[in-house]
């Protein structure tokens, strides 16, 4: 069965099953919610490849449904996460308050997706967005924080608008609600104004720079399993409305012609994303050095990395638009293994803070591994996925001689080693705390199978990237650019070719020759507390360290007073909204009859001043 | 038989007269009052002129049944008779006032001339004053009435210029009246903007509204319910059927940006003002008075059939948003929401249909609200109002916050556990709304086949 | 201050709308009406369904409205809809007036500052019979005379209020009141309603209305007067009597 | 100017200064009987009108019944206080 | 004049409302506003030398001059729905009497 219609017929069925069948066990219902997202995900992966899904409507007649490649790639990857994620569910699902609902809104939340990335009319497309937002919405508040929801629902309300304006506006121009057609008929200022609109939908949802506020509220307070979710899969939602924004609409009508200056050949608008997706890379990376915790900090790396999405496909060259393809799976798994081993890991002991962690390598050895992985692949490293993304996205950079965006790319990257390296020493490595020594275990098998397979992809994607690198070769040539040129083990680039399954090899060779030394010259001493210091910050009393707190505290020194800008404006921003209640309170809503009388005189004045005078 | 439709006023009216001999039969006349009303309404008043007193108009008074009216007529009288039933027990004494309403705002609905239409607005708005007795706030109910008393004031002032300048009082003769003679709109300004204004105090408009905080925040079951859905779908109707056909032919130029710009800051300070609540309560009445100013501006820009879909849905979320909190206000004492926290987590089925309200009014998928909302924004955008189109995009946002959070404290509980209980009436309302909410959201086919024939009918109005 | 620039901006908002006014063409000017152009000219001529001629009081008969009085053939037949709104307004502030004055039936005569005398008690009873009469014949010629059921009913009730004030332990039956109260408006409705089952519309006259200027003539205008006057008056004193009583719980 | 005209101008100044000194005054009894005095001019306002029906009923119920519901709240409240 | 009378008459309603912060003098304001309102319509319907709508047996035909009866039918039902309110508010002040012990708005405090 692949017929969209019916997968999502199918989703609502078994979201109301699951209800029920939770409500009576809820490890039963995970499992249900397990069978029942591997079945969307089975149907799709089956159909889809070959591009036979049917898309043909019988039940609903107002829906309608087209597969595009780009649609399938992002519907793919994230129906992926969800299938990878819900595996969590039976361990989980039953500490929740609503658990019944939890499950409901999950499978509700991946028909939204599904409607998401194969709508083939923009109000189908807002539509299935806005079911994403209130569904998942309702399931971050089941976590640590009930703020948090607030502020993922703000800026998905803001970008979700911003997005309707752009199709409405586009909808005045081309009269139908039709994605080529709406996209087609733009020119002028009215493309100008649906692509900053788009835009705003895109940042916002995928928390690049100035929309960024919610995303460490909302992954690192959402329940342990949903923030994969939302990392992996959901903020992708940004770059899809992203590829419209920027490549469908601008390149056709370019603002300024800079082909006669020494600056890159971009459009202006284009050139602006950039940058500010560079400010991302850099602002993500400096949040995530500072953060304690390691699921607020592997969030702001979600930041940076939708940072670098943004660059990619700013750049607009083939290179850089496949780069950034790549790049939105290669950071959905590398995101989703490392926050599914951090649940694992908070599953297990109750916490995600780093400072109250450590030595967890010694009780979950297959987590650890999961989390190297991951980790390795977002700070771009070979032989994982991450490392191919970037490798595109730096050709694209240097290419189009953009230094300053370079400096930030590649500021970036390093961040990563910075960042990332901190909940991997601080979670797994180092000292083994006494309260988590007896009673932690390794995470259950049906939690280790979805992190393997996702270690294996990692892995996979660093490794052989052509099967993926000609699927998005098709896109690319949807879009109107030319493909990358890639053979069974090159790609071609413009500086060079990358051979990455060399690359791997030469890069296990040396892991393999490390871990040789590492076992035979293995001596390690034991060292007081006193003794330890990291990033030349000097240890001033007896505490549990283990490279958790302060860890580059003279890094952050530099910055850490500038940090909250950005949340305070948001804040300063709902204070004054709230002024302005309280002011429109007391001047129209304030206990004296005299004042709404006032007003009626005051109205009549200024209207009879215009009309007699 | 078209004169059917005048029972629906004189059925209640009779109805009241007779209640007040005997205190016991009261409750019962005023059931099977509603209920005969609802029966008559769906099975036998036809469309059309119902002419009172054998006089044709514009001499004689008459009433209009076309689609528009009989949709008001349907939600009004439908969700009338649902807060009566789940109220008739506790509000006995109220029997004969709300007769006097129902036939009150029946007439409001039904009737073509615009001093009769000022008739039934005292007579339901008296209505309205003395059901706002039951919260006990006199003070309230006093700012209610003299604020009432001037709108409806300004509004006869308005009428009677409106008679000076073209000798009639009947709206579909005084429209054709203007239409034929191409009256100049700046002669309009003054009695238009009158009647505005008087219609605006009791639609809830923003700067004309003092009055609806106190009545609502302290309000109970009956009044909740009563003033924030019944009432206010029967103005919007009201207000939408004079705008439509009078008053838009006043409002061109720079009277209509005056007018739009009075809406649309009207729609933001509401939502803000919701926002910077903390008492369900008040935000529930902020929120409608955002709400109501949007069918409004809906109707300035002609925007009829979304704008009446709005006034049903808005009508439908607020009848369940006013009853849960009520209820649970008058079992806790409170409605503080920090207070009123994880008041769902024992009711679940009920914080549920709460929920579904919220999101309708939101304007999220799956419910009436995103369907409605939807097309309302495209039809500005039709329009190109962008400005509009904006301030309410910008406003649903802050609308989506605090409803968020208002709807997050409800389901979460903080510390103490609050008890409510609901009756088993008050679950089969709430889920029946739900799930009306739900199925107009997803089945849209309904709104649809209404659509041409509202369109039609407000045409007919408009050529006399 | 403050009330001083009130009063500025509502005197400005006067002189506005009055200048507003004499701008507008459309608005005829004070005492230059041409009542052709309105629709009241059809009201003076009572030819609205179609009955061309000039009336003449005492000879004309059988018109479509048979009232000497133009403003009560108006009030009372051609726009009775609005009366009978009207006569629910008053029926729902005086439902009003009670209940909020009087939610337990348990009231007592508010005290009066004085005592009355035996002089002024009779004399009130006297003056009571004399202005009830004029009451009832204003009722009853309000489609021949000014008046009619409004002002009669007043009157009634006020030759009531007269007992009041007379007499500071009277209090009237309000529960008959009540019951005619009731009765009168249930019957106006009923009229109402036998014009559409007895004629065509809902409160359409189905009575003949004989020569214009005749006492017995006008149709069902006597018999509508007669039930509003009934139902006015006996709101009316059913307000006096709440005003005019305590409940015992505040005293 | 007619007469007509003259006694018009005439009443319609009382009228305004009436009201001010209702809305104006302090105590409210004189508040009220301005109100009352108020209600009788525009009776005659309405015979000068031509408008006799309106101004029976004016006299009725406007200038007798409403003063004297407000004597009479204002006479209960008096009772009131005085205890 | 009268009818500029008359609309001043209601803008000094207003005025009333506007500056009285005692509930029994703002009754007395929309009192005025009514009176000043019905003013108002009658004078919309004021025919110089027309004569009262009343067909007598002096003034006993259809076609001499008359003033415009409707606003006078108008003016009727305004009247009685002025009483009507007027009572209610009335009625409301006593409640709110013996609630606060005052007319005054300013001294019944915050606390509805």
């Amino acid at each position: 069965m692949a017929n969209i219609e019916l997968l999502l017929l199918f989703l609502l069925a078994s979201g109301i099953v699951s209800y029920f069948l939770t409500k009576w066990k809820s490890f039963v219902g995970s499992v249900f919610t397990i069978f029942s997202t591997m079945f969307v995900f089975a149907s799709l992966a089956m159909y889809g490849f070959s591009g036979q899904l049917d898309t043909t409507v019988n039940v609903i007649p107002v829906l309608s449904f087209a597969q595009t490649n780009i649609g399938f790639y992002f519907a793919i990857i994230i129906v992926f996460v969800y299938l990878m994620v819900s595996f969590f569910h039976p361990y989980f699902v039953g500490e929740y308050k609503y658990k019944n609902s939890y499950n409901v809104m999950f499978l509700l939340s991946l028909a939204g997706v599904i409607g998401t990335f194969f709508a083939d009319n923009f109000i189908q497309l807002f539509f299935a967005f806005e079911f994403i937002v209130w569904t998942s919405m309702l399931l971050i508040p089941m976590g640590k924080s009930k703020k948090a929801a607030v502020s993922y629902y703000g800026f998905s309300a803001a970008g979700s608008f911003a997005m309707l304006f752009g199709i409405l506006v586009m909808r005045s121009v081309s009269g139908s609600f039709d994605i080529d057609l709406g996209l087609a008929s733009l020119a002028g200022g009215q493309a100008t104004l649906v692509f900053v609109m788009f835009l705003v939908a895109a940042f916002s949802k995928l928390g690049a720079f100035p929309f960024h506020i919610w995303l460490p509220e909302a992954h690192g307070n959402a329940p342990h399993p949903f923030s994969p979710v939302l990392s992996g899969a959901l903020v992708k939602l940004g770059a899809f409305v992203a590829v419209f924004a920027i490549l469908r609409i601008m390149p056709s009508t370019p603002l300024i012609d800079f082909a006669n200056s020494n600056l890159p050949h971009i459009p202006l608008g284009q050139y602006a994303v950039v940058i500010l997706g560079s400010l991302s890379i850099v602002f993500g990376t400096l949040m995530a050095i500072k953060e304690d915790d390691a699921k607020k900090l592997l969030a702001y790396s979600s930041m940076s990395h939708g940072g670098y999405i943004l660059v990619a496909f700013g750049i607009m060259t083939s290179q850089a638009v496949a780069g950034g393809f790549y790049h939105i799976l290669a950071h959905a798994l590398a995101s989703a293994g490392a926050f599914m081993a951090i649940a694992a890991v908070a599953k297990q002991t109750g916490t995600t803070k780093m400072s109250e962690l450590g030595g967890m390598i010694h009780k979950m050895p297959i987590t650890y591994i999961v989390y190297l992985v991951a980790i390795i692949s977002m700070a771009g490293i070979p032989p994982m996925g991450g490392f191919i993304s970037k490798w595109l996205i730096f050709q694209a950079v240097i290419d189009k001689g953009m230094i300053f965006v370079a400096i930030a790319v590649f500021f970036g990257s390093i961040g990563s080693f910075l960042y990332v390296f901190r909940p991997l020493a601080a979670l797994f490595l180092g000292q083994e705390l006494r309260e988590y020594k007896v009673k932690v275990k390794e995470a259950p098998f049906l939690m280790l199978l979805p992190m393997l397979i996702i270690t294996a992809l990692n892995v996979y994607t660093g490794v052989i990237p052509s099967a993926i690198l000609n699927f998005t070769n098709g896109m690319l040539v949807d879009l109107g650019l030319a493909p990358v040129s890639i053979t069974m083990w090159d790609i071609v680039g413009t500086t060079g070719t990358l051979n990455p399954a060399l690359i791997a090899l030469v890069f296990g060779f040396g892991v393999v020759i490390a871990f040789i030394i590492f076992i035979v010259l293995k001596k390690s001493k034991k060292v007081t507390l006193m003794e330890t210091y990291t990033a030349g910050n000097f240890v001033h009393d007896e505490q549990l360290l283990h490279y958790t707190k302060d860890f580059y505290a003279p890094l952050e020194r530099l910055y850490i007073k500038y940090t909250t800008i950005m949340k305070e404006f948001y804040e300063t921003l709902a204070v004054k909204v709230k002024e302005i209640g309280r002011f429109g309170k007391y001047l129209f809503m304030n206990k004296f009859i005299g004042t709404t009388i006032l007003w009626i005189i005051a109205i009549l004045l200024f209207l009879l001043v215009g009309e007699v005078l | 038989m078209s004169s059917l439709a005048v029972l629906l006023i004189a059925i209640p009216l009779i109805a009241a007269f007779v209640s007040i001999l005997s205190k016991k039969v009261a409750p019962y006349l005023l059931l099977i009052a509603s209920l005969i009303n609802v029966i008559l309404l769906f099975y036998f008043v036809p469309d059309g002129i119902v002419v009172i007193g054998g006089y044709d108009l514009p001499y004689g008074i008459n009433l209009f049944v076309d689609t528009f009216s009989r949709t008001g007529l349907g939600v009004v009288n439908v969700l009338f008779l649902v807060i009566v039933l789940l109220n008739i027990v506790e509000f006995k004494k109220y029997s004969s006032v709300l007769l006097v309403a129902l036939a009150g705002l029946n007439g409001l609905l039904l009737t073509g001339d615009l001093f009769n239409l000022f008739v039934f607005l005292e007579i339901s708005g008296i209505a309205a004053y003395l059901i706002t007795t039951s919260n006990h706030k006199p003070l309230a109910t006093f700012r209610y009435l003299i604020i009432g008393a001037v709108g409806s004031s300004l509004y006869l002032f308005g009428l009677i210029i409106f008679y000076g300048m073209f000798g009639t009082l009947n709206l579909m003769d005084m429209v054709s009246f203007i239409q034929a003679n191409n009256v100049d709109p700046s002669a309009l300004v003054l009695p238009a903007m009158l009647m505005f204004i008087g219609l605006g105090v009791e639609a809830k408009l923003l700067p004309f509204n003092s009055w609806v905080k106190g009545v609502l925040k302290d309000s109970n079951t009956l009044s909740g319910p009563m003033i924030a859905a019944v009432y206010a779908a029967t103005i919007s109707f009201v207000f939408g059927r004079i705008i439509n056909n009078l008053l838009t032919l006043a409002f061109v130029g720079n009277l209509l940006i005056v007018v739009l710009v009075l809406l649309a800051v009207g729609i933001f300070i509401a939502e803000a003002m919701a926002f910077a609540s903390t008492k369900v309560r008040e935000i529930l009445l902020y929120s409608s008075i955002a709400q109501a100013s949007i069918v409004i501006l809906l109707f300035v820009n002609g925007i009829v059939l979304w704008a009446v879909y709005l006034i049903i849905a808005n009508a439908l979320s607020k009848t369940v948003m006013f009853l849960v909190i009520n209820k649970a206000t008058k079992d806790h004492g409170d409605d503080e929401s920090d207070s009123l926290q994880g008041v769902f987590s024992k009711n679940i089925l009920v914080g549920i249909t709460f929920s579904v309200a919220t999101l309708s009014v939101m304007g999220l998928p799956l419910f009436m609200g995103f369907v409605v909302k939807l097309n309302y924004l495209t039809e500005l955008a039709v329009g190109a109002q962008w400005a509009l189109l904006a301030v309410i995009l910008i406003s649903s946002i802050i609308e989506g916050i605090y409803f968020v959070r208002m709807l997050i404290k409800l389901w979460y509980p903080e510390k103490n556990e609050v008890t409510v209980k609901f009756d088993l009436g008050f679950k089969v309302v709430f889920v029946a709304i739900a799930l009306i909410l739900l199925a107009l959201g997803t089945y849209t086919a309904p709104l649809n086949t209404l659509d041409n024939s509202i369109d039609t009918i407000a045409e007919v109005i408009d050529n006399g | 201050m403050k009330n001083l620039i009130a009063f500025v901006l509502s005197v400005a908002l006067g002189v506005l709308m009055v200048l507003s006014l004499t701008n507008n063409d459309w608005f005829a000017q004070f005492g230059y009406v041409d009542l052709a152009d309105r629709v009241s000219q059809s009201y003076i001529d009572k030819d609205v369904t179609g009955n061309p001629g000039e009336i003449i009081f005492g000879i004309t008969s059988n018109p479509e409205n048979g009232a000497a009085n133009i403003v009560t053939s108006i009030v009372v037949d051609y726009r009775s809809f609005d009366t009978l709104g009207e006569v629910t307004v008053l029926f729902i502030s005086a439902l009003g007036v009670a209940l909020l004055l009087n939610s337990q039936d348990k009231n007592k005569r508010l005290a009066l500052n004085f005592k009355p005398n035996f002089m002024l008690r009779v004399g009130s009873r006297a003056l009571f019979a004399i202005i009830l009469m004029t009451g009832v014949y204003v009722i009853l010629h309000g489609h021949l005379t000014p008046g009619g059921g409004f002002p009669g009913g007043t009157m009634i009730a006020s030759s009531i209020l007269l007992l009041y004030l007379a007499d500071d332990q009277f209090r009237t039956k309000v529960k008959g009141f009540k019951l005619l109260e009731g009765v009168a408006g249930s019957f106006y409705v009923i009229i109402g309603l036998l014009g559409l089952l007895l004629a065509t519309y809902f409160l359409q006259n189905f009575l003949p209305t004989g020569t214009v200027g005749d006492l017995l003539s006008a149709g069902v205008i006597p018999i509508v007067y007669i039930l509003i006057g009934l139902k006015v008056g006996s709101e009316i004193a059913g307000i006096i009597d709440n005003f005019l009583t305590e409940e015992e719980v505040s005293l | 100017m007619t007469l007509t005209d003259i006694i018009m101008a005439v009443v319609s100044v009382l009228l305004l200064g009436i009201a001010y000194l209702a809305i104006s005054s302090k105590k409210l009894i004189k508040g009220v009987i301005f109100l009352s005095a108020l209600s009788m001019l525009s009776v005659v306002s309405y015979v000068l009108m031509k408008a006799p029906d309106v101004a029976l009923t004016e006299a009725v119920i406007g200038s007798g019944m409403v003063t004297a519901l407000f004597v009479f709240t204002l006479l209960s409240i008096e009772k009131g206080e005085a205890k | 004049m009268i009818q500029y009378a008359a609309i001043i008459l209601i803008v000094f309603g207003l005025y009333g409302l506007l500056s009285n912060r005692n509930i029994i003098k703002m009754i007395i304001s929309l009192n005025i506003i009514e009176i000043g309102l019905n003013i108002f319509i009658i004078s919309v319907g004021f025919v110089y030398d027309g004569i009262a709508p009343i067909l007598t047996s002096t003034n006993s035909s259809s076609a001499l001059l008359y003033v415009d009866p409707l606003p006078q039918a108008l003016v009727l039902t305004a009247i009685v729905i002025g009483v009507g309110t007027t009572a209610l508010g009335l009625a409301l002040a006593k409640k709110i009497y013996s609630k606060y012990g005052t007319f005054e708005l300013d001294e019944m405090g915050d606390n509805e």
